[in-house]
């Protein structure tokens, strides 16, 4: 589970550029690009290469991600799901967001688990909501939906069915209200 | 004591004397246990109320019970989600008979901010029946009193044989205003 | 209702019991329990009074907040936020604001942000003293929870007073605050305040120099840090723990670099720790708050915004101290003028996430204990 | 021949009525300690307590409490062994009011005056555990198992320390019978100057007999549910624990009362007017006080913490006691 944290808090930040070329010096081909945006960094991998890179950022010393943040997806309907993996350095006071690309039909992806123990809820959330199979997750079972609910909530194609029946009350939008309808 | 049509007992319809129904009221009003069921936030207020600020023991409403078998007031205080409602339903019927419920929050009492969510229950009293609905997201504590009084003065006026025919018996309407303490 | 994992099952060796054929008990602890704070489930195998296997079951609160936030605008989403850590209205809702104000590069007047911080910083007091309350009260104390309400109803009187609301206030909208404070709110904040710092030794008496709570408490559900870090630990359980992470001072937002406060760091990482860290904790917010009061600008209370807020297209990561921990909104934006995607990182999701890893080998009474020391928010873990 | 009032007490029939009167009194007490408590746990908590039961500061509250336990429907799951069941109540209310049957309220104002009256009382006072125990395996409940279980451990461990104590007291006394150990402390009772350990140790091992806080761990609402009695309701829970518990409290109170601070005995000598009875009451209120106090204040301890104390402190030190008191008595300096 890694050794203990060292010198955890060094009281001025790692400049994000500097600490985006060292990860990208250290994870070399297996980074697609590497940018900083906001003042995060931004690292592409091929899915294939999502457990080796993660295991790097953890244990280099130089980049030390030991703190793990959150994972998580998004959906782009036509185009693929996008995974997201959040790590995060208390040594050096920077955040990288591994962004992985998955292709819409049946899309699955190794688990991090092996890396990460922190992973397993946020893959069990993951896998219930969009839909993603982790290979090589311990125990993949629903997470927060009970077992007889079908359908996957965080998809676009998911329509809430409230929603047909009923549209937002408060769907006056600041147009309709300065086309003269009434503002809600 | 007759049998009616699906099995169950009913109490004969025989008038109780207004001295003795009186008496019972009166004790089943003032001796509400109240079974600490907080779901969500209303929970936070729900405590509140029974703090030194609002005191709900003051009404008589004493927060001690941990098991539904000693409690005949629940409060069911916060978001019911379509996984918590077989367990809210079991708890109900855990319960001895005379017992009320109070529904506090608007999302009890119908889903509230949640309204299209796809796992909310939009409404406790689609499970279990309902004496009392507290409004507010989430309702101030003097809210819940006042719900409580409300509660009491229902209490006070309910027919006994009426009640102990079967809970699906027509539930009492509240009559008059809550007036609290005096007798 | 969930059927019961087969590995909890599993008989144990019978080494301990010198061959007597021993069962163990599968416990059903909630969703409905007293301890549990709301709608958390355990799985307990028990051997005895000590723990085997702990699971915990959760969703018993999931409302889909991420899934809700799609349907609504930059201004609604506040309005459901802050129902999820329902203890800390306001710090829920100011990380989602900064997000669209850094998409937007919005110029938040220094008024706005020193009220952000002095509003953010009473209801971390208000948050800190439920759990003060309420811990107490799981180890069979129940007056410190009265005295710790006596306190919060105070504090909740100066945040009524400025939002009209005790516990969700949607006083936060993106470029400052929905109105200017009222006269009374900084004489009432201070008094309140104040009140709080002198009855916080009472507190300490009462619980942390009390020979039973300690013997309840000290060296129970010992946290490694390792552990801690892997899992995504954060806020007051991190820093019992002894790792100084705290996003207030790490990666500083609003205006929180001009004040000078430090962060009470525990030694052990045990149940006791955690209580004493949030007790000092409380000193250094009523800090905060004191100097905020004092250094509070003139100014508007709210900066330029657009009538229609749409967000270019993009990615942010945002995230604040929340009480209970690190909470960060993932705000993905495709230019309308809701949300395309909001992740929701919330600090007890992972701060459960550890429980079972603690609970094992406890006994039950401890399990209370260790539970009522992680400071959770049901409705945080399943948003 | 003019029936004097004497007479009429020397009939046997009308004074074993009288006397059973006492334990009757014993139901009207349980509802005004019950009352005491929540006025008193609420006032520490600087809040109010029941106020419009009974308009004038809520004082019917219990009696409402009791009357609508009345009303209450009594169910039983079907796993449970019924007969135990329902014969639980019955245990444990006998288990704690039989202790009345010795102490005395005054010089004749006792029901039997045994001359192994102490020895009586200590071995009735323990009926109860079983009556806890039956509770725990009757309702086929995992959690009211682990109370019973938790209660009969607990209530075994504190058995030996009050034995103790109340041994030294008797040894003091030179006597069994509780009169005479109330006389033997005409006018300073021996809390004060012989038996000061041995009154702190008999008070810890009466909280743990009546498994009240910090000894409650088999009625721990936050772990397990009301323990033993989680499946009981309406009468039996009112009965059966409820009023049980405080007919235990207000027992080990009198008990104690009548053996560290004199019973019935006037404290000050100057006080003589004032009648056996009127003593009696004020002693064990006070204790009553001390019992609801501590438990509004302290935590509860875990039960190896409570089996540690009970075994490695409590029966040391009585044991101490006793041999101080012999020693002491040995030397005639008491």
């Amino acid at each position: 589970m890694g050794t203990p944290p060292r010198s955890l808090r060094s009281s001025e930040r790692v400049d994000p550029e500097e600490f985006s070329r060292r990860v990208a010096g250290k994870l070399g081909d297996a980074a697609d690009s590497v940018d900083v945006r906001n003042g995060t960094i931004h690292v592409s991998v091929p899915a294939r290469a999502v457990v080796g890179a993660a295991r790097t950022l953890r244990d280099d010393p130089e980049l030390d991600c030991a703190y793990f943040t959150f994972l998580s997806a998004i959906d782009w309907e036509a185009n693929g799901f996008e995974v997201l993996v959040v790590l995060s350095t208390l040594t050096h006071g920077n955040t990288v967001v591994i962004h992985i690309r998955l292709p819409a039909e049946s899309p699955s992806m190794a688990s991090l688990t092996a890396v990460f123990g922190g992973a397993n809820w946020h893959e069990r959330e993951c896998a219930e909501m969009f839909g993603i199979t982790f290979d090589g997750h311990p125990n993949l079972v629903k997470l927060y939906l009970p077992e007889d609910f079908e359908g996957y909530p965080l998809r676009r194609s998911f329509k809430l069915a409230s929603r047909k029946y009923k549209a937002w009350p408060g769907a006056k939008d600041e147009e309709e209200a300065a086309a003269g309808g009434p503002l809600r | 004591m007759t049998i009616d049509g699906d099995g169950r007992e009913r109490v004969h319809r025989v008038k109780l004397p207004k001295s003795v129904s009186f008496l019972l009221n009166w004790s089943r009003k003032y001796s509400l246990w109240m079974f600490q069921f907080g779901l969500a936030c209303c929970s936070i207020e729900f405590i509140a109320s029974a703090m030194p600020k609002h005191d709900i023991m003051r009404l008589g409403v004493i927060p001690f019970p941990a098991s539904p078998r000693q409690a005949d007031l629940m409060v069911v205080a916060g978001t019911v989600t379509d996984k918590m409602a077989p367990a809210v339903k079991r708890v109900y019927e855990q319960m001895p008979e005379p017992k009320y419920v109070i529904s506090m929050g608007s999302c009890s009492n119908c889903g509230g901010p949640y309204w299209d969510s796809y796992c909310v229950t939009k409404g406790v009293d689609q499970i279990i029946p309902v004496d009392v609905y507290v409004p507010g997201c989430p309702p101030r504590p003097e809210g819940l009193l006042y719900g409580i009084v409300r509660l009491q003065s229902k209490i006070q006026n309910e027919d006994i044989p009426e009640r102990w025919s079967g809970h699906a018996a027509k539930i009492p309407q509240i009559i008059g205003t809550g007036r609290s303490g005096g007798i | 209702m969930g059927t019961v994992p087969e590995d909890l099952t599993r008989v144990p060796d019978h080494s301990s019991t010198g061959g007597l054929h021993t069962e163990e008990m599968v416990l059903n602890v909630g969703p409905q329990h007293p301890a549990t704070h709301g709608v958390l489930r355990v799985l307990v195998s028990v051997d005895g009074e000590r723990i085997v296997r702990a699971e915990p079951v959760i969703g018993y609160m999931h409302r889909g907040h991420e899934k809700l936030v799609e349907q609504r605008d930059f201004r609604q989403i506040t309005n459901l936020l802050s129902r999820m850590d329902w203890l800390s209205g306001i710090n829920n809702e100011i990380p989602a604001s900064m997000a669209v104000e850094r998409m937007l590069e919005l110029e938040v007047p220094r008024r706005a942000q020193y009220l952000r911080v002095i509003l953010a910083e009473l209801n971390r007091i208000t948050n800190h003293l439920m759990f003060t309350g309420s811990f107490g009260l799981e180890l069979g104390a129940t007056t410190p929870v009265m005295y710790a309400f006596r306190e919060r109803e105070l504090i909740q009187e100066a945040l009524e007073l400025v939002t009209g609301g005790r516990m969700h206030f949607g006083f936060i909208r993106p470029g400052g605050l929905k109105e200017d404070v009222p006269r009374g709110f900084v004489e009432l904040a201070r008094r309140g305040v104040r009140q709080l710092v002198a009855k916080i030794p009472d507190y300490e008496n009462l619980l942390m120099g009390n020979e039973i709570f300690k013997q309840r408490t000290v060296g129970v559900g010992r946290l490694d840090p390792a552990l801690a870090l892997d899992h995504g630990v954060s806020g007051p359980i991190l820093r019992a723990c002894g790792i100084p992470y705290d996003i207030r001072k790490v990666d500083p937002y609003l205006v929180y670099d001009e004040f000078e406060f430090d962060t009470p760091l525990g030694a052990q990482g045990d149940s006791f720790d955690r209580f004493w860290v949030l007790v000092q904790e409380m000193k250094e917010s009523a800090r905060i708050v004191e100097q905020a009061l004092d250094g509070l600008p003139e100014g508007s209370h709210i900066g330029a915004v657009p009538k229609r807020l749409t967000l270019p297209k993009g990615q942010i990561y945002c995230h604040a101290e929340n009480p209970l921990g690190e909470l960060g909104y993932y705000l993905v934006s495709d230019g309308g003028n809701k949300p395309y995607r909001l992740k929701i990182r919330t600090p007890s999701f992972s701060n459960i996430s550890v429980a079972a890893h603690m609970l094992r080998g406890a006994f039950v009474p401890d399990m209370i204990a260790i539970l009522g020391s992680m400071f959770f928010v049901v409705g945080d873990i399943d948003r | 021949m003019v029936t004097t009032l004497h007479h009429i007490l020397a009939n046997s029939i009308v004074l074993l009525a009288l006397k059973l009167g006492i334990l009757l009194l014993l139901l009207p007490a349980t509802l005004v300690v019950g009352y005491v408590e929540l006025k008193v746990m609420a006032h520490m908590q600087h809040r109010l307590g029941p106020m419009y039961a009974g308009a004038y500061h809520g004082w019917a509250q219990t009696l409402a409490d009791g009357l609508k336990f009345i009303q209450k429907e009594d169910i039983m799951a079907a796993a449970t062994d019924r007969t135990v069941f329902s014969m639980v109540p019955f245990i444990t209310m006998l288990g704690a009011a039989l202790t009345f049957v010795v102490i005395p309220f005054s010089r004749h104002g006792v029901i039997a005056n045994l001359d192994i009256g102490l020895f009586y009382a200590l071995a009735v006072s323990s009926i109860s555990v079983i009556g806890v125990l039956a509770a725990g395996w009757a309702s086929a409940n995992k959690y009211s198992l682990m109370g019973g279980l938790r209660a009969a451990a607990q209530l075994i461990a504190y058995e030996l320390p009050l034995v103790l104590a109340a041994a030294a007291v008797a040894m003091q006394a030179g006597s069994l019978s509780l009169v005479s150990i109330a006389e033997a402390q005409r006018y300073v009772p021996f809390a004060l100057w012989a038996q000061p350990l041995g009154f702190l140790i008999f008070l810890a091992a009466a909280t743990a007999e009546v498994s009240r806080t910090p000894f409650d761990m088999p009625v721990a609402e936050a772990e397990i549910i009301t323990g033993a009695f989680t499946e009981y309701s309406a009468m039996k829970f009112a009965f059966g624990l409820f009023a049980a518990e405080y007919i235990a409290m207000i027992g080990m109170s009198a008990l104690a009362a009548t053996l560290f601070l004199g019973g019935y005995v006037p404290l000050f000598p100057f006080l003589r007017f004032v009648p056996g009875p009127v003593w009696f009451i004020i002693k064990t209120g006070l204790i009553v006080f001390l019992l609801i106090w501590i438990r509004w204040t302290f935590p509860r301890l875990r039960e190896d913490q409570l089996q540690k104390f009970a075994w490695k402190v409590l029966i040391p030190l009585s044991l101490v006691n006793i041999f101080v008191t012999g020693a002491l008595k040995l030397a005639h300096w008491t």
